[in-house]
């Protein structure tokens, strides 16, 4: 039983993951503004911003549900927390893994942005309402691709275990490349999961104030920030184990660090693009996703099912 | 014979009321002094006829005992005419040129403002440039009136 | 509890989150603050960073005399943000009203209105001049965090 | 309450996207608007009437203050208006320098707004390189006028300041660096695909709508309308320099960025032209105190459009009326045709593209007394109140005075 708290709490759980959100959000943020060829803010700077929004005043509108603000943050991050349960990181196994983990994932991992639209519809504030019902449109867009490609590669590896999926890839180091086209779809969609640059319409700063969270302060926004720091982990990592399966059978250690490596060059892929695009309007994101990246994923599968068939088990 | 003169003969002779009023002040400056009654006729008749085809601004000023309200009309942006009317002060009025320049819009609603002209034809629309608390009756370009007394007023209208 | 009351205020310190908000002004000093922020100078280095809403921002930098339009907004911005909020007036027309003194339609500097903790002059401040601002109205928070 | 169709928001006063404050009440129906209504006035601190109560030097010193972006253009064009009326022919030397510093404001205006442009559809990576290369334009006008905005280079009859050729050869090099600079943002500007397809087919102004709404400046050439003060009705030195007036045909948000970056181009050129041609001689004329009884419009070609400024002078050393048309009041009633059935998304780009100078549109301005009784304040008795006010807080200007004063006396 001991051993399952310290997992939850403190290795890949609570503890492992705000520390490494913390580092992930330094990394964007320095990595962003030395592309915009400024220097960027200090080492210490995510726990700051954490601690002083810890110590602010707590102010909430009239007409908004307190209830459900209070419990929006939570809900997100506990989803997040759960999902890396089943993403290995120290070796090849994760902690609890079954078949259909990769489904529960998955869906852990829209709870979040669920979240975010409770959040902004029920703080009543006209920004916030738009810029709510912006995220569940973007949801709509870039999930279904997200899926398509995840599902492909498992379809390859002829499980539902994202541990089983991470050995069998391990094995047969060829089958990498075909997943190649997957793993691009899947980057770009993050960005949309995340909110990031081209695709940060919900949050659009210069049109709807601050989108869904234009009234969450103090206490709450902390635990939010600290929310998307653990997201864009979390969902890196998933990107790791699905496409990235390096580290045959070294030692737990190793295949830990190189599980490192793996992250922050995703994370580095998405601030990169992060740099490079203006923002696009929602139509015009909506009308990109449907029309090249679900074609794109669907491929995707096709290629996987027929690839199936032909290699060797 | 420079193009400016040709227009101040043809507005000479249209109108004989604007035999000597108007003056070449220097190279694509005309100034005219027209008679308010015939405004309306000789507007038209410079943005159809001579394709004075847009209004830079409208001024408002106050001469002493008289309002004068000045058109800025420019033709292809090189000549600027100016046409010049007065009018009197106990209930100054004067009529709108929306139907030929749609931006004059902003123009009239300023004058209407700062100097409490009356403009016919002006369509209902926000204040513009005073704040909305600001009493009508405190038109701050006027010549008499000055900030100082009227500050409490104003004060306390915008509290 | 000495260590969290340190370690808050050494966070304020650290994080300084600003919203700016042109009063009125003739917009010179609001480029001035942009261009702290860009990379000849960056603020971003102290950890400041501009925010677009009153709920996320510690610092409201004003800009500009304050017009008599202008007022009500301006009391009811400094209402929405959380404490503990500062206010910083950028520019010799926040902190006096400048050249536009004394006018019917303008109240005066930001004091006449908001109680102000830094005052920045200069016609348009420098950006220099507004990261110097900033950074003595962070020690003279660390100075009344140690007393209190 | 009956969920009415459209979703009323308000933006502004306040509002990330606006630099300055003005409210637009925007009525949406989903993410389309259908109704926009502009209301101004909140930049308005009543600069014409002060002008009415200030000589013409201290209202120099006033205009320069209604716009910080394009502060050479008000002073440039109520000086040539000032002179106009009072026969004052300035040296050549001085409309030359006058046209030099107008151009290096219109770089750093046109540089100012392609990032401000890029901020507002979210691409702040443009705004970031776009002020760094600003502040190469800044730091040259700061060492040749003393100061980065508000240069105050201009006195009636003549220029303050010369150009020493050390400071042509700084000038030459940084227009060297930003040509390459800016030709870069061209190519990046005709190759990046989000930002071509967030900036083209926004805020649609057809040449019919843009010359019967009375649009001016780089919003009126991006609709194919070739107007240009400089071109037209030419002063300064531009009637003795060469260079192209910019259009183009998208009519759209996109074509007023490449007549703005077009422009750019140009302004390097005149700017090599007048450092080649700049004559010697003298830089200012003596000029009386008393203008004679006279009107005159000047016009200039602001970064933003025609700036117009009207002046009637009777006879005494303070203006009659003072009347300043800025380039954002005739641009503003194009925005509203813009927007219609926009996507709100599209809202703060319209708004940038027209690169809006809300203080320059407000400025009327009138003296009021601070003590409470009814004379007006006068220029000395606010002198001796500011030494009061001062003394009041423990700081004692007077022994400084004195010290000033003898220094001036024994000299």
């Amino acid at each position: 039983m001991g051993i399952a708290i310290f997992h939850i709490l403190v290795f890949p759980g609570l503890l492992f993951l705000t520390i490494f959100g913390f580092v992930a959000e330094y990394f964007d943020r320095k990595l962003c503004a030395r592309l915009q060829n400024r220097i960027g803010p200090p080492w210490f700077q995510p726990i700051a911003d954490f601690i002083k929004l810890l110590g602010k005043e707590e102010i909430m509108p009239r007409e908004a549900d307190v209830i459900v603000l209070k419990l929006i943050p939570l809900f997100a991050l506990v989803a997040c927390v759960t999902a890396i349960l089943y993403i290995p990181i120290w070796g090849q196994q994760a902690i609890f893994s079954f078949n259909g983990d990769i489904i529960v994932v998955l869906y852990l991992l829209t709870i979040p942005t669920l979240a975010y639209f409770l959040g902004g519809w029920y703080s009543r504030s006209v920004y916030s309402m738009i810029g709510a019902v912006r995220t569940l449109t973007q949801l709509f867009a870039y999930e279904v691709p997200l899926f398509m490609c995840i599902l492909a590669s498992a379809l390859l590896a002829d499980t539902w275990s994202i541990s089983e999926m991470v050995t069998f890839y391990n094995h047969h180091l060829g089958y990498w490349f075909c997943n190649l086209l997957g793993f691009a779809i899947a980057i770009v969609c993050l960005l949309g999961k995340l909110e990031k640059v081209p695709f940060d319409i919900p949050e659009a700063e210069t049109e709807i104030v601050a989108g869904s969270f234009t009234e969450f302060g103090g206490k709450l926004l902390a635990l939010l920030r600290m929310t998307f720091n653990i997201e864009l982990v979390v969902v890196a990592s998933l990107l790791a184990a699905v496409f990235l399966p390096f580290g045959l059978n070294f030692h737990p250690a190793i295949i830990f660090i190189l599980y490192l490596i793996q992250v922050f060059s995703i994370i580095a892929v998405i601030t990169f693009l992060r740099s490079l695009f203006a923002r696009l309007r929602l139509d015009q994101m909506i009308a990109f996703c449907w029309k090249y990246l679900a074609p794109a994923a669907f491929a995707q599968v096709l290629i996987n099912l027929i690839l199936k068939g032909i290699l060797p088990r | 014979m420079t193009e400016e003169e040709k227009i101040k003969q043809e507005l000479e002779e249209k109108f004989g009321c604007l035999k000597d009023k108007v003056v070449i002040k220097r190279e694509r400056r005309i100034f005219a002094d027209v008679p308010i009654e015939k405004f309306d006729e000789i507007f038209a008749f410079t943005v159809k006829q001579m394709h004075f085809d847009a209004i830079s601004a409208i001024t408002g000023m106050d001469s002493g005992d008289l309002f004068t309200v000045m058109y800025h009309l420019n033709k292809e942006g090189r000549i600027v005419l100016n046409l010049t009317i007065s009018v009197n002060k106990n209930n100054p009025s004067i009529k709108s040129v929306i139907p030929y320049f749609a931006s004059a819009d902003i123009y009239e609603r300023e004058i209407t403002d700062l100097l409490g002209i009356q403009v016919e034809g002006l369509p209902a629309g926000n204040r513009y440039p005073l704040p909305d608390g600001w009493p009508t009756n405190e038109h701050p370009l006027r010549k008499d009136w000055k900030a100082s007394q009227s500050k409490k007023e104003v004060r306390n209208a915008l509290l | 509890m000495r260590i969290i009351e340190k370690m808050i205020t050494w966070s304020r310190l650290k994080s300084p989150w600003v919203l700016h908000f042109n009063t009125g002004a003739c917009n010179a000093c609001d480029i001035e603050i942009i261009a702290a922020l860009t990379p000849t100078y960056d603020m971003e280095r102290f950890g400041v960073v501009l925010k677009a809403t009153p709920r996320h921002a510690d610092i409201l930098l004003c800009s500009g005399p304050v017009t008599k339009q202008i007022e009500s907004r301006l009391i009811r911005i400094y209402e929405q943000m959380l404490n503990p909020k500062f206010v910083v007036a950028v520019g010799t027309c926040a902190c006096s009203g400048g050249v536009f003194n004394g006018c019917y339609n303008v109240e005066g500097g930001i004091n006449s209105v908001l109680p102000v903790a830094a005052y920045i002059p200069g016609c348009p401040a420098s950006p220099k001049a507004i990261i110097d601002g900033v950074v003595k109205l962070l020690g003279s928070i660390e100075a009344s965090g140690d007393k209190k | 309450m009956r969920y009415s169709k459209d979703v009323k928001i308000p933006i502004g006063p306040q509002h990330p996207a606006l630099k300055e404050p003005e409210s637009f009440l925007i009525s949406l129906r989903g993410e389309k608007i259908t109704a926009a209504s502009v209301r101004l006035g909140y930049n308005h601190r009543g600069i014409e009437k002060a002008c009415e109560e200030r000589t013409y030097i201290q209202d120099l010193y006033l205009i320069e203050r209604i716009c910080g972006i394009c502060s050479h253009s008000h002073s440039t064009c109520f000086v040539q208006a000032v002179e106009e009326i009072a026969g004052i022919e300035i040296p050549a030397r001085a409309r030359y320098v006058r046209t030099l510093i107008g151009e290096l404001e219109r770089i750093h205006s046109h540089l100012l707004w392609l990032g401000v442009a890029g901020h507002e559809i979210g691409f702040d990576t443009l705004l970031m390189y776009t002020w760094r290369d600003r502040e190469i334009v800044m730091d040259i006008l700061a060492s040749t006028t003393g100061n980065r905005v508000n240069y105050g280079i201009n006195t009636i009859g003549g220029v303050r300041r010369d150009i020493n050729p050390q400071q042509n050869q700084q000038i030459l090099e940084a227009v060297g660096i930003l040509e390459d600079r800016t030709k870069y943002y061209i190519s990046l500007a005709t190759s990046e695909s989000t930002l071509i397809n967030r900036l083209s087919g926004v805020g649609l102004l057809s040449m019919e709508d843009a010359k019967q709404l009375g649009a001016v400046g780089p919003v009126a050439r991006a609709s194919g309308i070739a107007r240009d003060v400089r071109k037209d009705d030419p002063y300064a030195a531009y009637a003795d320099l060469d260079f192209k007036v910019i259009t183009d045909s998208h009519c759209d948000v996109y074509g007023r960025t490449l007549v703005r970056m077009g422009e750019l181009m140009q302004s390097y050129s005149i700017i090599r032209q007048i450092i080649q041609k700049i004559p010697g001689g003298p830089i200012t004329v003596k000029s009386p105190r008393k203008i004679p009884v006279g009107e005159a419009v000047s016009r200039y070609e602001a970064p933003r459009g025609e700036d117009m400024h009207y002046v009637r002078a009777n006879g005494t050393e303070k203006p009659d009326r003072v009347k300043v048309r800025a380039p954002t009041l005739a641009n503003i009633q194009a925005v509203s045709k813009m927007l219609e059935d926009r996507y709100l998304a599209d809202l703060p780009i319209v708004i940038a593209a027209i690169d809006p100078c809300f203080s320059c549109t407000d400025r009327t301005i009138a003296v009021n007394m601070s003590d409470g009784n009814k004379n007006t304040l006068t220029w000395q008795s606010l002198r001796l109140q500011s030494l009061q006010w001062y003394r009041d807080r423990g700081v004692d200007f007077t022994e400084l005075n004195k010290k000033v004063m003898e220094r001036f006396s024994t000299k």
